[in-house]
């Protein structure tokens, strides 16, 4: 099993005919995604070619790739100022899942679509994270697909590099994942650590998740009191920006101490109180994992 | 992006709140003028992005205009929390009965523009929330509705029992509130919000910092950027896209990657060296971006050695090595220069580096520990 | 029984210390209408003095008019310029029911607070209506308890002293009422006919149902098709403006015959069509209320 | 409120939308020195508060400045539809591809601002909705988030396959929502918006009403009132808080009430009379307003009686008694009024009536019967 997307995931591509949208999208066929149908206003009509001869349909609307191209899930790669605008669409279209990798959306705008998603009953991924990807099943967005391998371990994380670094080490060390999310660096994203740990813990193939986090607001820490509270399986830890200054911004959006607030010591503190062992360097999670699929 | 406490109250100006007048000098003779024009006590106060002005002696009572001079003349270059002071704000001194504390931010629970009000200003508000947090009133704005006359309201009277000062609160927090969204941005404060004895309320000191994503859309606002406000290193890695944060440390690291630039610092200091600062250099593995990033990390004297941490994922290893070995050569840079890549291409990329004479590496605890131990004169 | 009002009925009146205010505050004291509370921002902590020497605490909000006051209900008679915004504290206090008296709110302004009042889940009765008076019970708004008397009869109507004739019509023939709901003049009201229609429809005492319309939109087409799909059992119509012209608006900022739609013919047809007998003269409803109280 | 086209264009026009220029004449003169200043072919186009216009003759086509000047002649001081044009709006001729229509009205069954567009424009959309439904998209806009990008398009691309044109035609679709909205309107019509030759979409005419309720707080929009076009009766009717509106008969009515009024004349109707106008008094009885109303009555020629009929419910009887007593002795008043009261001390108020000399009722079907009769010399 996986959580978010798999072997039923069909994917209409928001910004399809951009450079990064172009890029990624052959990635994601590549490994095997079904990608339905792309959405660029204004090029409905024309087709995508994927990387082995196959055609993608192009629609001006997202209504358009659920109607037409049977879309399921959106990802979004339009540009900043227009990305807010296509998350709405992708929810007003009755797709269940976005994913929106773009970076740099005004957070007043995300304030505005979050609100939106959330009245239309859809699930979205980011803005500005590097996507999910099951091994074996489906990518969508941006996590490199060589660096996965089918498994029993589950990721959750707000970094995208890190997160590779991670996932890398997990699989060269034979620990495969069901599935990987990466729920991105911006101050306001849709799915948090919790809604990621609950979709796991339906999830009867993942025996133990990985939570990567970073200083900045609380998420972990509410994640930490969930995973005491709900979770039947384990969890282990790993919390970047101990070296952080308080009040700059750490390139994430979010990644900022606020005053006191939103310390990485605070957060390992949180971890380690709820049972949550966490890792000193990223090398040390794989043997945190080791540890706790032979407990 | 921080504007200055003037500039913040030009916006507020225009919301409606009403703000005390005041105008900019950046001469101690320009300071007398302003004070002389406005008679009586005025208040010289440090326009820089930084907190604790105060405290710093960047805040002052003039009685006279050769006062204000003589506090303009001490205030004007001198340096807080780094950044030197090269303009002050001069406007008359209010008499004060009463001072709150007025705030809003992005915040990430409720996902919406949240208010945090508090009888108690004029210190800072974190103080507040831990000591007597039950002082603080806080209200998230429906982002679909926005602000509500009677929200306003309920904010206000947490603020004055008196109904008319209650009632002036009320539509200053309206309009501070329309002030932060039509300017965008991501922090807004009155601290203090005062009442005079007369019972007006005003605005004395003003807190604004800008979304950077809505700098595109809001040209107007873009202005009021101070370069001069900001060290040059910053500036630059805005202009090149970059990501950079100074620290004390002496290791100069260039990672790809917020969250694994942020786990490299982590890591040199686990291995007992101080990071000399943060740098994201972002997917991209073009050579323009690495001069950038070289050169920002280098204009850092404390550096000692630098320490690249790339994992290609996207971005191709040997992309990001012949990225280095161009930049390298179009600059010259005088630390040692150590680099990890790991990831799409690598054994390539390092082939290429090794045949510049870079040191090159595929794990990251092994690259740190050698950039520690550079520092350390091993 | 009774519908929106009754005994259980705890009333908040905003703009209670304005001129409508406070004359129709003693008016429903008089009529036994428990009325617990008042609200104007500024005046908290004074006391409205009621008819027979009543004290009624009036707070600065509503939110400490159901706290404090224990108020389920409230009745809006504040100027157009505030009235939406005190629907909106209404319907953020928790009340379940609100009253809008007030006629001229701007209808962007109700546009919006509809949807608040929507999200929140309060039912809201208005703009521009004259209230709703359950006989012997309680009377929230305007109408006056003169006119009416207990019975068997349910009244929905558009507007004001058109109901009142001829609910005095009804109560000088003998035919008393359950409640009388007055649904109000206005483009977009809150409770419309076939809202107040579902609630007579579960209230056992109401034998028949009397629908006043007038000319403007199809929210009388709508209740004739819902009462010959739903209601078990009968009820009689009248529509005011067979007279008036295509394009003016009479007095009503929602009686308006826009091009073809919305005219008195069109309604009565819609009502006759779905077996509701229609009374060519207000005089005449009661001769069909008695027809279908004795069928 | 409705406002003139070349107001509405105004008012379009600062939202963004492609409006073609365009300038008043009052005289034919003006009219030619306009079009000669614009060069080429001209429209000459009546400024009135009513539909058919063109049917009526009041657009005209002008080659030259003379033929502009002949048909401003022409157009000014016609009656169409009862109104008198005053102004005309010359303004250069377009190059027509394609007519669209493009509305936004308050939609009373989705309680939101709904789009109504079509690509049969230049018609009446009254008309295409009974030939050919299917021909006009729809949509409602959620008050909550505002018209949203991929709804203007979506609207837009009904309207044109063309992507350059869709991509104009969505943008002046967002555009006109925030007219419609700022302005506080309850509909706005550009019909025709066309696409030209050279791939250009415009708004060549505009329609705009404002909420009446919107005014107070916008009194820019409420200046657009023009009195002169608009008959005495109903300026005098708003200014005294009355609604009124003339109709062809000769039964004067004053009511309390927007209902009962409208039952009032279909009782008339119901007993063989005319109704001559609809008037709501409203619930008050000071004696101005009762003066009012019977001077708006009495302005219409065509009354030959005048017929009170109140009901007394929170308003008492015997205060509508003594106004009508005290507003009959200020002003001369020459058809007869009989006259209905019931409710709240309606024996007291017959009685100040009787002793008045006035017939008063207690019955809405004898007076209205009563009314009647007596127009038919009774």
């Amino acid at each position: 099993m996986a959580i978010f997307v798999d072997e039923n995931t069909r994917v209409a591509v928001q910004g399809i005919t951009g450079r990064d949208g172009s890029f990624h999208t052959r990635e994601m066929m590549e490994y095997g995604t079904r990608i339905v149908a792309g959405v660029t206003p204004g090029k409905g009509g024309q087709t995508f070619d994927g990387p082995s001869g196959e055609s993608v349909p192009i629609f001006n609307t997202m209504e358009e790739a659920v109607r037409e191209g049977g879309a399921n899930t959106s990802v979004v790669y339009v540009p900043p100022a227009f990305a807010a605008g296509a998350i709405l669409e992708a929810a007003d279209s009755g797709v269940d899942f976005i994913v929106a990798i773009t970076e740099g959306i005004p957070v007043l705008d995300m304030a505005r679509a979050h609100a939106f998603v959330r009245d239309r009953g859809a699930r979205l991924l980011g803005p500005n994270c590097p996507g999910v990807i099951s091994p074996g099943k489906a990518k969508v967005g941006i996590i490199p697909g060589q660096i996965v391998t089918p498994g029993p371990v589950g990721v959750i994380s707000r970094s995208g590099t890190l997160t590779y670094e991670a996932v890398a080490q997990l699989t060269a060390a034979g620990l495969g994942q069901t599935t990987c999310v990466g729920i991105g660096g911006d101050p306001l994203i849709g799915t948090n650590f919790v809604d990621a740990l609950e979709a796991f813990a339906s999830d009867g193939e993942t025996e133990v998740i990985v939570l990567i986090g970073e200083i900045g607001g609380t998420d972990e820490q509410e994640a930490a009191a969930w995973v005491s509270e709900n979770l039947d399986r384990p969890a282990v830890g790993f919390i970047a920006g101990q070296t952080a200054p308080p009040g700059r911004r750490m390139g994430h959006a979010g990644a900022i101490i606020s005053g006191s607030s939103g310390t990485a010591e605070e957060k390992m503190a949180a971890f380690e109180a709820n049972g949550i062992p966490v890792a000193k360097r990223p090398a040390d999670i794989v043997v945190l994992v080791q540890e706790a699929l032979s407990a | 992006m921080n504007v200055h406490e003037y500039q913040a109250k030009e916006i507020f100006r225009a919301a409606g709140i009403p703000v005390p007048p005041g105008e900019v000098a950046d001469t101690p003779e320009r300071a007398e003028e302003i004070a002389r024009g406005y008679g009586g006590t005025v208040v010289v106060k440090a326009q820089v992005h930084s907190g604790g002005r105060g405290k710093a002696g960047g805040v002052k009572l003039a009685s006279t205009p050769e006062e204000a001079r003589q506090h303009a003349d001490a205030i004007l270059g001198m340096e807080i929390n780094g950044l030197t002071v090269n303009q002050v704000l001069v406007t008359p001194a209010e008499d004060i009965a009463t001072e709150s504390y007025v705030g809003i931010l992005i915040d990430r629970k409720t996902q919406a523009p949240t208010f945090m009000v508090s009888a108690e200003g004029g210190i800072d508000i974190e103080q507040v929330a831990h000591t007597n947090p039950d002082a603080i009133r806080k209200l998230a704005v429906d982002p679909r509705y926005g602000m509500l006359p009677h929200q306003a309201y309920w904010l206000a009277s947490t603020l004055y029992d008196d109904q008319a000062l209650a009632k002036q609160a009320s539509r200053i927090i309206a309009q501070l509130y329309d002030a932060f969204t039509s300017a965008g941005a991501s922090m807004a404060e009155i601290n203090p919000l005062i009442s005079t004895d007369a019972g007006e309320v005003k605005a004395i000191d003003a807190k604004l910092s800008i979304d950077d994503n809505e700098l595109f859309r809001k040209p107007s606002i873009a202005e009021y950027r101070d370069l001069s406000a900001e060290p040059w290193a910053e500036t630059r890695a805005r202009e090149a896209d970059l990501s950079y944060v100074k620290l004390d440390g002496n290791v100069g690291c260039c990672v790809n990657g917020a969250g694994l630039a942020m786990a490299t610092m982590d890591l040199v200091k686990f291995y007992g060296g101080e990071p000399a600062n943060f740098l994201d250099i972002g997917g991209s593995s073009n050579p323009e971006k690495v001069v950038a990033a070289l050169e920002i990390i280098t204009s850092d004297p404390n550096v000692e050695v630098i320490l690249f941490n790339i994992f290609g994922g996207i971005t191709r290893c040997d992309d990001v090595a012949n990225g280095i070995v161009a930049a390298t050569q179009s600059i010259d840079i005088k630390p040692p220069i150590i680099i990890r890549l790991t990831g799409t291409n690598e054994e390539l990329a390092i082939q290429i580096l090794a045949d510049a004479g870079f040191s090159a590496f595929t794990s990251m605890d092994e690259v740190v520990q050698r950039a520690v131990q550079m520092t350390k004169g091993n």
